[in-house]
């Protein structure tokens, strides 16, 4: 392989990566904050999405659509908050995990009802859409770089918004010690509901960039929340830190995984061969670096004992 | 206990309660999560066809598999313990297929496949009532591999899902392509991102791209692919081209080529009255899904009006002898009761605001596909 | 003379720039009450826990019964024949009072891995757990979910637990706390008796019952053990009184 | 009388009762359905031993699910097509014995469920019902990528299994194997349940510290408990299998792990007979909610919330009450 190629494939496993953070940020956020696990976190992604395409096809402004995906999956969050997950922090995971359950089925098929069952179109706009030509010769979509850049920036921010302001003061108060924040007197309802909602922005915002280039469909969220999930078990439940670590680790190992595994496999395979079990190995891949962080450290990368 | 029993007792509607039906037909399809699309065109194909022949003596029986092969065998257990079907249909997905086809006919339904066509059911495992009125699954792709190289491609990279329908298909392209496939490989059932695979076609030699890569993959690709600014042609299956995808892929599929054994246009008088009701009664342009679904429901129909199918042998005659009009065209079985038909190359046009396509040639010519050999029936 | 049946030595643990241990070297001899006591913030929980296996220590060694159990874990520990009783009680509080005995007697006689007996009726192990019951005064509510029990009695309950399991020696940490004036001094005059069974090592912050109980007195203050003796001496030192405590406490 | 008791004899005596009563006027298909219910049900007990007894919230349970369904797949297809499988060092060929699958599919999803728990159990809490779920997506890929037995197209059997004595492709026939087989792995699980192991489990679950002091270490009860509750499910897996005539990836898949989760949670967790009703009202919902919808899946979402957020302790703590399982 050139070593254009090869940088080319590792900014595509940063791209992913940065993507995964976008969901990965607003499930640990949510986790480290209010102890919950949020299994419809994917369908807050999926709102985003929908939001997004409905809003870019009546209207044609990507932007717009943006800021619809923002408020949708910001407000589907709120609601379902206010409604549900409140009643849910002082379960154990187990309830939760079954609670966030059914929601993923009532806003799958009610998504399907109100959309239908076929595919909607969002596309890149012209302004970001073909490729560029970086320093070295490489191709490489704008829009895609454009993802990277709203990640990292998104990243800065949620940092950047812990360590500076009141309500991320809040948030790191609420993490160590639950009461504590009832004890300086903070809303600790008002500030539960801003933080879901803050997280299901992040996704709804991810939904919205990622379907784009994806297919905005029925069930899109599902697989990209086990990613996230992965990710933020490998960084730590509740570390942002851990967040962006453990999703460019995700990113990178799939993307190079599934360029370099058939590679390998071929050294010594016939080609179809190699090729599909180098691509099974791939899809394990992830499984297999999340596995072995954990027996390493149970509690991931940069989590609390 | 029959709550999802839709009685259906053609132009009459409702009436059907109270006919005597003659036949009793199965139809297991998806039509709940993913991939919903295809069973509700199957479905709707099916059931307009049923409705315009005025036939008053065929009950149909729909439920929805969700796309699980599990819940696809236990309705089959059902029709056929409970409802005692003589007819099963519907299903799309090649797994399901199998889980359901292999028990079904050794139990003496007869299964006409709208759909599926997985390369068990057409060579050594071909069965005297299993009958396949879309495709075996290899067809389309090795469509493709013949138009690759009526085009001249000297060298081709292929892409596909790690699946076994996924190395069928590329088996399938193999089979017809004469050049040289230069870079081969199989993404995760599911994938949403191809940037390194694109990665991968870009440093390639390859002149020409084949991919399959059904449902919302496909959509991923063909955006991703558009946006990279790599121009090497695409080739595919219909499957990610059929109209309910296209309009969500939008203006990154136009000009593609992609293989078909049916389209709107092809010009007959049945499929152009066909896309007229379709689209009259349902408000869509018809996919061929639904095509298929159509000509499932002829097929039947044609062998109910000159056989009993309380006499197998009989009904099975009438079933090979495929006396319907297909929206097709001409229509025929090979001895493995596959079909023996035209596969055309079709490109994804715009047509005012809606993608579509239209046929630019043809790729094989009464082409039966290359299990019917093992078939010993 | 016999060697001690806890020899510490030398156990030191320091968190990141905290030293929370600091060369502590502790004995507890057989027949003895021994009270560690200090104040809060002293480093009690951190040597505790070095003691019971929790925690490992950067330094030192500890010797229980003739053994180098410095590297043992607790349930190793606790096998040899420590038994501990929590500072907060630390209960199956969704199980019967009884079943929390009959636990504690199953784990002395290791026999876990019996899947088809109900351990309810067997009678070896009942018998243990009611005589322990017996002893801290639980019988009557043999029947009770720990949940439903009183704070006190919970208490009770974590000494019941220890006592199924035989120890060689106690390791109690705060055993009074949270018990009102009567309750105290009802489980003085219960550890009282006990220290002829197996010696105590016990953390307490109720000075009464500790001039009562204690044959000798550590005294630990930020980390290092500032002076060892019998409560006499322990009262009359300096550098105690001067490092913790008060004039009124040992009047 | 207690109430818990009195359910779940009705329950139990139910799902006789009906499939019976389906044989006698000639329903099959509800025969069917029982048998389902009987087999996720076994399964669910599996989990429940797990889930309930030990408090190990595993979201990868499809594992030994999938493994007992490929141990009949794989042993039936090569007695199918009298094909070797394997010849070397030792000839092992394939069979459509029920008894020797079932065996075989109990002793591989154990050792799955032993290597699996042994690196599992080192993590707790969130980091336990995640890495179990990475382990059920490995086997998933796996099996989908995994040509020889079919990948994701999996694997079709004729005919069922036989068993000594019994015509197992009459359906009534077929259930009552799998009944007899639920009815032993509930009395199994109540033995656990009030065992030495089940004791100490149980207090592990609630207090792992307390374990500990007495002397009993928690990892390794833990993963005998998560080895037997491997092996139960292994066996339903294998069941199902033979129920379908089909083993195909799906029964690796994370959704698979998280059904069966739902009928132990929806019954009743640690409940003996939580599973079985949970089965029992889920399969019911899905027939009733599937006729009146296609999109039925909100109304089962529906339902499940309204049991997670109103009725702790599934249906059975709704009809009898809080836990008391006390002397």
């Amino acid at each position: 392989m050139s070593l254009i190629l090869f940088i080319e494939q590792i900014l595509n496993g940063v791209q992913f990566g940065v993507m995964l953070f976008l969901m990965a940020a607003g499930l640990t956020l949510i986790f480290g904050v209010m102890g919950l696990i949020n299994l419809a976190h994917g369908s807050l992604y999926m709102i985003g999405a929908f939001a997004a395409a409905s809003v870019a096809g009546l209207t044609g402004s990507f932007g717009l659509a943006l800021i619809a995906s923002l408020a949708a999956a910001a407000a589907a969050g709120a609601l379902i908050e206010l409604t549900v997950i409140r009643r849910l922090y002082d379960r154990d995971h187990l309830d939760q995990v079954l609670a966030t359950f059914a929601l993923i089925l009532i806003f799958s098929e009610g998504t399907r009802w109100a959309f239908g069952s076929f595919p909607l179109f969002l596309e890149i706009p012209p302004y970001l859409s073909g490729p560029v030509t970086l320093p070295g010769g490489i191709e490489y979509p704008l829009y895609r770089l454009a993802i990277i850049g709203v990640g990292l920036l998104v990243a800065a921010g949620l940092f950047a918004l812990i360590a500076r302001t009141r309500i991320g003061i809040q948030i790191r108060a609420g993490e160590s010690d639950r009461e504590m924040i009832a004890a300086l007197g903070i809303n600790i309802s008002a500030l539960y509901t801003t933080v879901f909602a803050l997280g299901a922005a992040l996704a709804g915002l991810a939904g919205a960039l990622i379907g784009a280039i994806q297919s905005v469909q029925v069930g899109m969220g599902e697989p990209v929340l086990i990613l996230a999930f992965v990710v933020i078990v490998i960084g730590g439940i509740g570390s942002i830190k851990g967040a962006l670590v453990g999703a460019l680790l995700v990113g990178l190992t799939d993307t190079l995984g599934r360029v370099l595994l058939p590679a390998v496999f071929s050294q010594f395979m016939a080609p179809q061969a190699a090729s599909s079990v180098g691509a099974s190995l791939a899809s394990m891949s992830i499984y297999i670096l999340m596995a072995g962080v954990l027996v390493m450290r149970p509690s991931g990368l940069f989590g609390k004992a | 206990m029959n709550l999802k029993t839709l009685a259906m007792a053609g132009a009459l509607g409702m009436a059907a309660c109270a006919a005597q039906a003659e036949v009793k037909v199965g139809m297991i399809t998806t039509l709940s999560g993913g991939g919903a699309g295809l069973g509700i065109d199957v479905r709707d194909g099916f059931m307009l066809a049923l409705e315009q022949s005025g036939r008053t003596d065929i009950e149909v029986i729909i439920e929805d598999d969700q796309r699980k092969p599990d819940i696809a065998v236990q309705l089959a257990d059902k029709m056929i313990q409970s409802d005692k079907v003589d007819v099963m249909t519907g299903i799309i997905w090649s797994n399901l297929a199998m889980a359901v086809v292999p028990g079904a006919v050794a139990q003496g339904k007869f299964y006409l496949s709208p759909n599926a066509g997985p390369s068990a059911l057409a060579g050594k495992g071909c069965h005297p009532n299993y009958f396949n009125v879309a495709w075996q699954n290899d067809n389309l792709h090795e469509a493709a591999g013949a138009y690759a190289t009526d085009i001249n491609s000297t060298n081709t990279f292929v892409l596909a899902p790690n699946y076994p329908a996924g190395q069928d298909a590329v088996t399938g392209f193999k089979r017809t392509f004469r050049g040289n496939v230069v870079g081969e490989v199989y993404t995760q059932l599911g994938q949403t991102d191809y940037a390194a695979e694109i990665a991968r076609i870009r440093s390639s030699v390859a002149d020409t791209v084949f991919f399959f890569l059904p449902g919302g993959m496909g959509i991923s690709f063909l955006k991703q692919y558009a946006d990279s600014g790599v121009k090497k042609p695409l080739i595919g299956p219909a499957f990610s081209f059929d109209q309910g995808i296209l309009q969500a892929v939008g203006d990154a599929a136009l000009g593609v080529k992609n293989t078909s054994q049916w389209n709107k246009d092809i010009d007959n008088p049945t499929n152009a009255a066909f896309v007229a009701s379709f689209q009259e009664k349902y408000g869509r342009l018809p996919s061929l899904y639904a095509s298929q679904g159509f000509d499932t429901a002829n097929l039947l129909i044609s062998a109910v009006e000159s056989a009993d199918v309380n006499d197998p042998d009989a009904f099975r005659a009438a079933l090979e002898a495929a006396d319907f009009k297909s929206t097709r065209g001409d229509f025929a079985f090979g001895n493995n009761h596959h079909p023996i038909q035209n596969i055309y190359v079709r490109e994804v046009i715009k047509e005012g605001d809606v993608y579509t396509n239209k046929i630019v040639g043809t790729a094989l010519e009464n082409h039966a596909d290359a299990y019917a050999p093992e078939c010993r029936m | 003379m016999t060697s001690p049946l806890l020899d510490i030595r030398g156990l030191s643990k320091a968190f990141g720039a905290v030293q929370a241990c600091e060369d502590v070297t502790l004995t507890l001899e057989r027949g003895e009450i021994h009270a560690l006591i200090g104040p809060n913030g002293a480093g009690k929980s951190t040597f505790i826990k070095q003691v019971a296996g929790n925690l490992d220590p950067d330094s030192g060694r500890i010797w229980f019964d003739g053994r180098d159990v410095t590297a043992l874990d607790t349930v190793a520990r606790a096998r040899a024949g420590l038994g501990r009783t929590f500072q907060v009680s630390s209960l199956a509080m969704e199980m019967s009072v009884l079943q929390n005995v009959v636990l504690g007697a199953l784990g002395k006689r290791g026999r876990v891995l019996r899947f088809f007996r109900d351990v309810m009726r067997d009678a070896a192990l009942l018998e243990v757990a009611r005589e322990a019951l017996n002893e801290v005064g639980l019988t009557g509510v043999a029947g009770t979910r720990v949940a439903d029990l009183s704070h006190g009695q919970r208490r009770q309950l974590e000494v019941a637990v220890a006592l199924t399991q035989s120890p060689k020696a106690f390791l109690m940490d705060e055993p009074m706390a949270g018990l009102g004036g009567e309750g105290s001094a009802r489980l003085t005059r219960f550890l009282d008796g006990l220290r002829h069974r197996a010696p105590i090592l016990l953390v307490e912050h109720d000075m009464d019952a500790v001039f009562a109980l204690a044959d000798r007195i550590s005294v630990l203050v930020y980390g290092r053990i500032i002076a060892t003796g019998t409560p006499d001496a322990i009262r009359r030192d300096p550098q105690v009184r001067a490092a913790y405590l008060g004039d009124e406490a040992l009047t | 009388m207690r109430r818990e008791p009195l359910l779940n004899a009705t329950v139990f005596l139910g799902l006789l009762a009906v499939p019976l009563w389906a044989w006698a006027v000639d329903e099959p298909f509800t025969i069917t359905l029982a048998t389902r219910v009987a087999i996720l049900a076994l399964a669910g007990v599996g989990l429940n031993l797990a889930l309930g007894l030990g408090g190990l919230v595993s979201l990868g349970h499809a594992v030994f699910f999938g493994i007992g369904g490929y141990a009949m797949g794989i042993l039936a297809s090569h007695a199918q097509s009298y094909s070797a499988l394997i010849e070397w060092p030792v000839l092992i060929e394939g069979t459509k014995s029920m008894p020797v699958i079932w065996l075989v599919a109990m002793g591989a999803s154990g050792l799955a469920a032993l290597a699996i728990g042994a690196l599992s159990l080192r993590t707790s809490g969130v980091y336990f019902i995640m890495i179990t779920l990475a382990f059920g997506q490995m086997f998933y890929y796996f099996a989908i990528g995994w040509p020889a037995y079919g990948g994701e197209d999996g694997l079709s059997i004729y005919v069922r299994n036989g068993f000594p004595g019994l015509n197992t492709l009459d359906p009534i026939q077929f259930f009552a194997i799998c009944y007899v087989i639920l009815g032993l792995a509930l009395w199994v699980f109540s033995r656990l349940a009030c065992s030495a192991f089940g004791l100490a489990l149980g207090a592990a679950r609630q207090n792992a510290e307390r374990v500990m002091a007495v002397g009993i270490a928690p990892y390794r009860l833990r993963l005998v408990a998560f080895t037997l509750s491997g092996v139960i499910t292994g066996l339903a897996g294998a069941l199902f299998a033979d129920l379908n005539r089909f083993v195909s990836p799906v029964m690796f898949s994370w959704q698979t792990s998280g059904e069966i989760m739902v009928f132990v949670i929806l019954g009743g967790v640690a409940r003996l007979f939580g599973p079985v009703i949970g089965a029992v009202v889920f399969i019911f919902l899905e027939h009733m909610l599937g006729g009146l919808s296609e999109y039925w899946h909100i109304y089962l979402g529906a339902v499940l919330l309204v049991v997670v957020l109103f009725a702790r302790g599934g249906i059975i703590g709704l009809v009898a009450g809080r836990e008391r399982r006390h002397d």
